[in-house]
């Protein structure tokens, strides 16, 4: 099924944008913005606002309707958890059952990145959104290395203690540095011979399962994530792991 | 009801005693006469329906066939025409429809007749007593889940069936209120269409089929949400009291339904129109049907601060006219609007004066409150923030029906996603300020008290004016939203009828009598 | 010069975007938009918000980053006036001296148009933002005939009282209806043999000389018109007539 | 000042007497103490500049020479090379990014040495008041432009010529207050980067050359504009004297100067901290500089209802702070932050409660007020409204400082036209509602008012508790924004030097001189 944008009446593509473009406001800047518009392929543009950011600068509001759309049917996510996912409770039943042993995870907001909160909400005792986070977890042993914690640092501490999973979050993504720095950790990791010893999960507000696996992670996390949704992902590869040997 | 204005009760009444004196003349010239839509309206509670195969609807095929004869009331043929032919009221309207001339019968047994009507009026009246029934049973058993002042959206797709998708979502997302616009200029036919339609200008043809379905759909929502959402329509216009008759028997709960909106802004005569609303409003009292006013439109042609008293003096012209047709205090949607330019210093206070004013002036009313659309542009950022003032004096005054603004006001008839934008908007705006209004006293002689004292000594000194003048002249000179109509142009006036000595209405009669008004 | 969007850097290409996808909410939802979006030529597109508006239908805010720009050389808007805009007294002394009578302008709100305002703005008295109307000045006789004027009535009322321009405003566009009822109007004229006749300007919020011009008009106004603009573009028209013969 | 809030002074003196004995104890590590930035610092008031091949700045150079040494001071050292050298301070400052090593001078006559350095104080104090002098004019020149809140923007590009397009567009939008926001982590450098930059994340290395570039072009606008710019950069994090000093030497007019949030949000050693705001704030005292502290960190990680107390008695300690440091109040921007869930019923109540209680509480701050950035989400359009409602509650309560609100909080860093739309919004709202303020009262024993009382007595038992405690007990004790901070951890403790017996620093007695210090 061919979907495309609705404003109002089946596949009327109407769509709303707004953007700067570097030249001055009037009749000129808006053609400009109008013709840009119609050249992303809206059959039908219209500015309906503009106004001066400055003597170079101008401001636009547009609203377009076209005919492009996107195949529904070919349109496949990949999460990292699926439908089923484990209450804390549950987590560790399954974990005292299927593994028999403590799952140890270690965590960290890494390079330079100082937010804190979002590994927080995923690892902390009080959690996040009444979602406990892991270290309330019985049988996972859980280590919060916090903010701007180095790539080098992170693999050696997981080393020490013997990490099942490590859980990097990045929030910082201008200028694409968190890619980098996720880049980084992965190489440093394969560099040291250590890539296939622990699961390696990223998480952020702009990471996505899809990034994270493009980018060597076994998985990825974006917003709305709960400490639930990453137990259950580490659990379950490790029970994969461990019926695999 | 608080009082944080110290308004002038003297100041207060003496309006509404001008209004009272105002309306009078006007009165005695309603009663002396009808018009081919109350004539119309009156067969369709009777149950004349259907249309021809040039879509000409029964109750018009009726009216014109009764052309010098009107005088005497149209049901009276009809029933007639029941009796001679022994046809039910389906089979009689098939024959209508057809080409059967009813107006050439001749008249029957006037008591058999009567005898005959009466029994329509009960089945009538037991159609819309359940109508109301079944609303207060629903309002009673979703209590406290509507939004106060009541969520109020529009839809205007134009297509019947695009209206229930985006009138079912948006009532999903929150909306209490669900109003069906009407096509653009609809309120220029002196027919109402009929049937389901999918094709109209800016809004969706009201025609009976439409309201049903739309009702419908409200319906399902409502059990789904378990929630109250309210169905709203367009009456005022060249066929209001017929389209009062139709949201009756269909139950929609709110009615655009003014006494001087269709002269002043849609050029329709002034005769015709204080006939006209009369009669729409008397079955709107007795369906329970909130009807609201058109204050707002005065401002979208005026200054909102310099007009600000002409919209006062119009909603005490409107209460008059209401009372006079049956309708109580709360089924009255006064009208009002946020229509100042936005770049008055001070606006605020001068909008939260006026909307608390009214709310005082008003306590019983339901009043309807008019987002910013004058001065909405295309900048949608900016519109979300007038927006977001305009939810806020709402709520901090009280207001009880809320017209939601859209940020895309200035660009296109709603969006799906424009109303959730702009319900979202709302939602945090009235739970972020729920008890606001409570905690707050205005300073005694501040900007906000001398301005509502103000508006409403200007709105007496107009009153004083008007009555003076008389509403007519007044009209004819442009006093209300700077619009002049002579009273004897504009539309509809060859549709208006002097009543007979002969004339026969039970359905105007049994309202009458159930409004408790005089006849 | 090509010009492209600026978000915070030249040429990052930066735009917002706002639409509805007929699909449920939920990460299916959001690839299909981020596809979407990059399929309207955006090479970095991130879906930052969703919400569902129904069962069926779903609701997305992004931004795109993309390559595509508008060479602004080649942009020309011909608008109905150009720099030199008389003022109301100026107006009326080019009209005394070079034309020598009064001109006569007949305006109106046509079809089933009820929006007044506009016109109201051109031709009132009162005028709009402190610039006068044509009714006020002297060397113009102006009737404005208000809403909802069927076409043919304008035509005939145009001819009764010799005017030298006539002024057509179109506010609703819902469904191009304006564009029926513009077309309409200048298909009468001609089948009428009038349309050399007249100066026939249109105007409304949404018309731009542009559209105007195409559908066969003599010029076109939009948003933020004063009755100057009008004025000035009928005098030199007839000026350059009056010239010409 | 008005007095909304019925709050006891008793109860605002006693939080204060507290604060007085909370800071007195760290006054005395402090006055004990020095660190590489401190001395580093005052090698740039007294000309130190430039850097190595490598970007080491000259600052840096010499410190790292004088391991050991630095309890004496290290402007001894520096002024001692420019005697024994004879060269001007440019000349010395080349020669040392060349290699010279200046430690490794025998030291020259003690009163020779004193000498020069008095008329390096003296060339520095006279800078820094032309400085002081020109902004006092400008501001007399171009009085009442400026909005009130003050509206304040960020430009963060990581590019200081980008910024330059982008600060000049906000200030010409009517932006009162440009601040570069400093690139991600500048802040845990332990040295200032030299010269003009285009590479950073998430904001602009800090450097006197690129405060220079940003100067001269806020320079330009106020005469184009008729309208003072304020200039702001970040001191807080392991350079924050250094910063002070380069913003007093090059006119800026703010400065982000707290006395914990380096602590607390960066993991700065908190002995380092102390010792450093102290000598950076006397800085921005003589410089006229207003600081703006950092209280709305909290509120970024803890709950703004649950500790919004804390917020309070962060901001009479760093008042404290300040008062030791010879700020006058109205020099202190102290911070607070809008940062409820935007789901709490009458949140906009307790943010008016909140605001309100430090305007009357600390009368004559410039305090400064946060926008909403943790509960912003993707959905720019709510965003737009959370804005507005802040931007009300700033305006109505009166604050000094408005930090704008972006619509893209959550997303990205701002973009040209977020600014333009966020200043649309805040000058709207603030015209809309200009004299709201003194027109309104609040009930008493509202929900307002109670809240208010709330929060203050919340905040003298904090106050209790950490007294009881100890300032540098509690922060380890995890009593700030829930982080536990060890005393003898964190980034920044081997930069701490014990002053010695001979510790001489001209500067630092100037400052405490000029400033009415006890020494
Ligand atoms: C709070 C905050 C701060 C606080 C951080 C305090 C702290 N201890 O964390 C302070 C004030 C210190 C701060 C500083 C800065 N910030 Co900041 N900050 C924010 C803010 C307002 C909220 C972030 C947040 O807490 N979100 C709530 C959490 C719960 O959500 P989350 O992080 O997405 O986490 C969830 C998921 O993503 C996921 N998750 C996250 N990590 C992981 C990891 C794993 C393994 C898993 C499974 C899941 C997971 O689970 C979480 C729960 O669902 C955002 C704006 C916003 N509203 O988003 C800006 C924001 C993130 N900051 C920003 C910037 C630029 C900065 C600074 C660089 C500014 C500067 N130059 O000074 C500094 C420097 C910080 C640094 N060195 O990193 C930008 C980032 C722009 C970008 N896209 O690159 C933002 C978007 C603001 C903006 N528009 O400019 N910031
Ligand atoms: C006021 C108003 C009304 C009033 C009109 C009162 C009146 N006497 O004019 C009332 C309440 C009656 C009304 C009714 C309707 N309205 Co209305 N209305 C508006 C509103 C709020 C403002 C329009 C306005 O007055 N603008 C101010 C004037 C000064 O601007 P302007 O018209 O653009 O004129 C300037 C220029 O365009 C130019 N200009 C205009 N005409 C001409 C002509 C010439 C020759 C020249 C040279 C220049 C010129 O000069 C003017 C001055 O600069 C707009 C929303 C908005 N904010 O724009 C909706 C709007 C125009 N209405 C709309 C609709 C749909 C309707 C209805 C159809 C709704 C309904 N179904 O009931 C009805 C029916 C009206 C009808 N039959 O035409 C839609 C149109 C959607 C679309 N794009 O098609 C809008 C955009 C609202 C919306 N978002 O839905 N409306
Ligand atoms: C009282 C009233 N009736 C009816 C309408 C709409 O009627 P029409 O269909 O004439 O546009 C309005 C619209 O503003 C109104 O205020
Ligand atoms: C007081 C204070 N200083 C400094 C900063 C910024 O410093 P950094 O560069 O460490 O992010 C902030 C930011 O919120 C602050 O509040």
């Amino acid at each position: 099924m061919i979907v495309r944008p609705y404003g109002d009446t089946l596949d009327d593509g109407a769509v709303q944008l707004s953007f700067t473009l570097p030249v001055p406001d009037g009749p000129r800047g808006r053609e400009a913005a109008r013709l840009f518009v119609e050249k992303l392929g809206f059959k039908h543009a219209e500015v309906v606002h503009s106004h001066a950011l400055s003597e170079g600068f101008s401001f636009y509001v547009a609203y377009g309707k076209t005919e492009i759309g996107i195949d529904f049917d070919t349109v496949h996510v990949e999460e990292a958890v699926g439908e089923k996912v484990y209450g804390m409770y549950e987590a560790c039943d399954v974990i005292k059952e299927k593994l028999g042993r403590k799952v140890v995870v270690v965590g960290a907001c890494t390079g330079f990145d100082a937010h804190t909160v979002g590994i927080d909400a995923i690892m902390n005792m009080k959690g996040y959104n009444h979602h406990y986070g892991l270290e309330r977890y019985h049988e996972i042993e859980a280590y919060n290395l916090g903010a701007q914690v180095p790539n080098e640092k992170l693999i050696e501490f997981a080393e020490k203690v013997k990490a099942d999973a490590i859980l990097i979050s990045q929030i910082v993504t201008q200028k694409d540095v968190h890619i980098q720095n996720m880049t980084e950790f992965i190489e440093l990791l394969q560099a040291k011979g250590l890539r296939e010893k622990f699961i390696v999960c990223a998480g952020g507000t702009r990471i996505g399962n899809k990034l994270a696996v493009e980018l060597g992670y076994d998985a990825g996390f974006g917003k709305g994530t709960y400490a639930d949704h990453v137990a259950t992902y580490i659990i379950d590869r490790l029970i994969e792991r461990k019926t695999a040997r | 009801m608080e009082n944080k204005l110290a308004l002038s009760q003297e100041r207060i009444d003496r309006a509404r005693e001008l209004a009272k004196r105002i309306v009078s003349p006007v009165q005695d010239f309603i009663v002396e006469h009808t018009t081919v839509t109350v004539e119309r309206a009156t067969l369709r509670l009777a149950g004349a329906d259907g249309a021809d195969v040039d879509g000409v609807p029964v109750p018009n095929l009726v009216v014109d066939q009764l052309k010098g004869k009107l005088e005497n009331g149209a049901i009276t043929y009809y029933v007639n025409a029941l009796l001679k032919t022994g046809e039910t009221v389906e089979g009689l309207n098939r024959k209508i429809a057809e080409g059967f001339r009813i107006g050439e019968l001749p008249l029957g047994d006037k008591a058999a007749i009567d005898r005959k009507a009466k029994e329509l009026v009960l089945a009538f009246a037991e159609r819309v007593k359940r109508n109301r029934a079944h609303r207060e049973a629903k309002l009673e058993q979703f209590k406290g889940r509507n939004c106060s002042p009541l969520l109020y959206v529009i839809v205007a797709t134009g297509n019947i069936y695009e209206d229930v998708k985006q009138a079912q979502a948006a009532a999903g997302q929150g909306a209490d209120v669900v109003a069906v616009i009407r096509t653009t200029a609809q309120s220029l036919l002196d027919y109402v269409p009929y049937g389901a339609t999918t094709e109209g200008f800016g809004g969706t043809y009201a025609t009976q089929e439409n309201f049903r379905i739309m009702r419908a759909a409200l319906d399902e929502v409502i059990e789904k949400e378990q929630r109250y959402v309210y169905l709203t329509n367009y009456a005022s216009g060249l066929c209001m009291p017929e389209i009062a008759a139709m949201g009756a028997l269909e139950r929609l709960d709110m009615m655009l339904n003014d006494s001087m909106y269709g002269i002043l802004f849609r050029d329709i005569n002034m005769y015709r129109t204080f006939v006209d609303q009369k009669f729409s409003r008397m079955i709107n009292a007795f369906a329970g049907v909130i009807i609201n006013t058109g204050e707002d439109n005065y401002l979208t042609t005026s200054d909102a601060v310099e007009k600000a008293h002409t919209v006062l003096a119009s909603q005490f012209l409107n209460e008059r006219f209401a009372l006079e047709a049956g309708l109580p205090p709360k089924q009255m949607g006064l009208g009002h609007a946020f229509e100042m330019n936005p770049t008055i210093e001070n606006g605020f206070l001068l909008e939260v004066a006026q909307a608390q004013m009214a709310r005082e002036i008003f306590p019983d009313a339901p009043l309807k409150y008019m987002p910013p659309t004058k001065f909405m542009t295309g900048d949608i950022f900016k519109g979300q923030v007038q927006d977001a003032l305009f939810n806020f004096v709402s709520k901090f005054t009280n207001q009880g029906i809320h017209l939601l603004g859209m940020l895309t006001e200035a660009i296109h008839t709603p969006f799906m996603m424009d109303r959730s934008i702009a319900l979202e908007n709302a939602k945090y705006v009235f739970n972020n300020i729920q008890d606001l209004s409570g905690e707050i006293e205005f300073k005694k002689d501040g900007i906000i008290v001398k301005r509502a004292h103000q508006v409403l000594e200007e709105a007496v000194t107009f009153l004083e004016t008007i009555e003076r003048t008389g509403l007519m002249e007044a009209m004819e000179q442009g006093e209300f939203a700077e619009i002049k109509r002579p009273r004897d142009m504009g539309k509809g006036l060859d549709g208006l009828v002097k009543k007979g000595p002969e004339y026969y209405n039970p359905f105007e009669a049994y309202l009458i009598n159930e409004l408790g008004l005089k006849a």
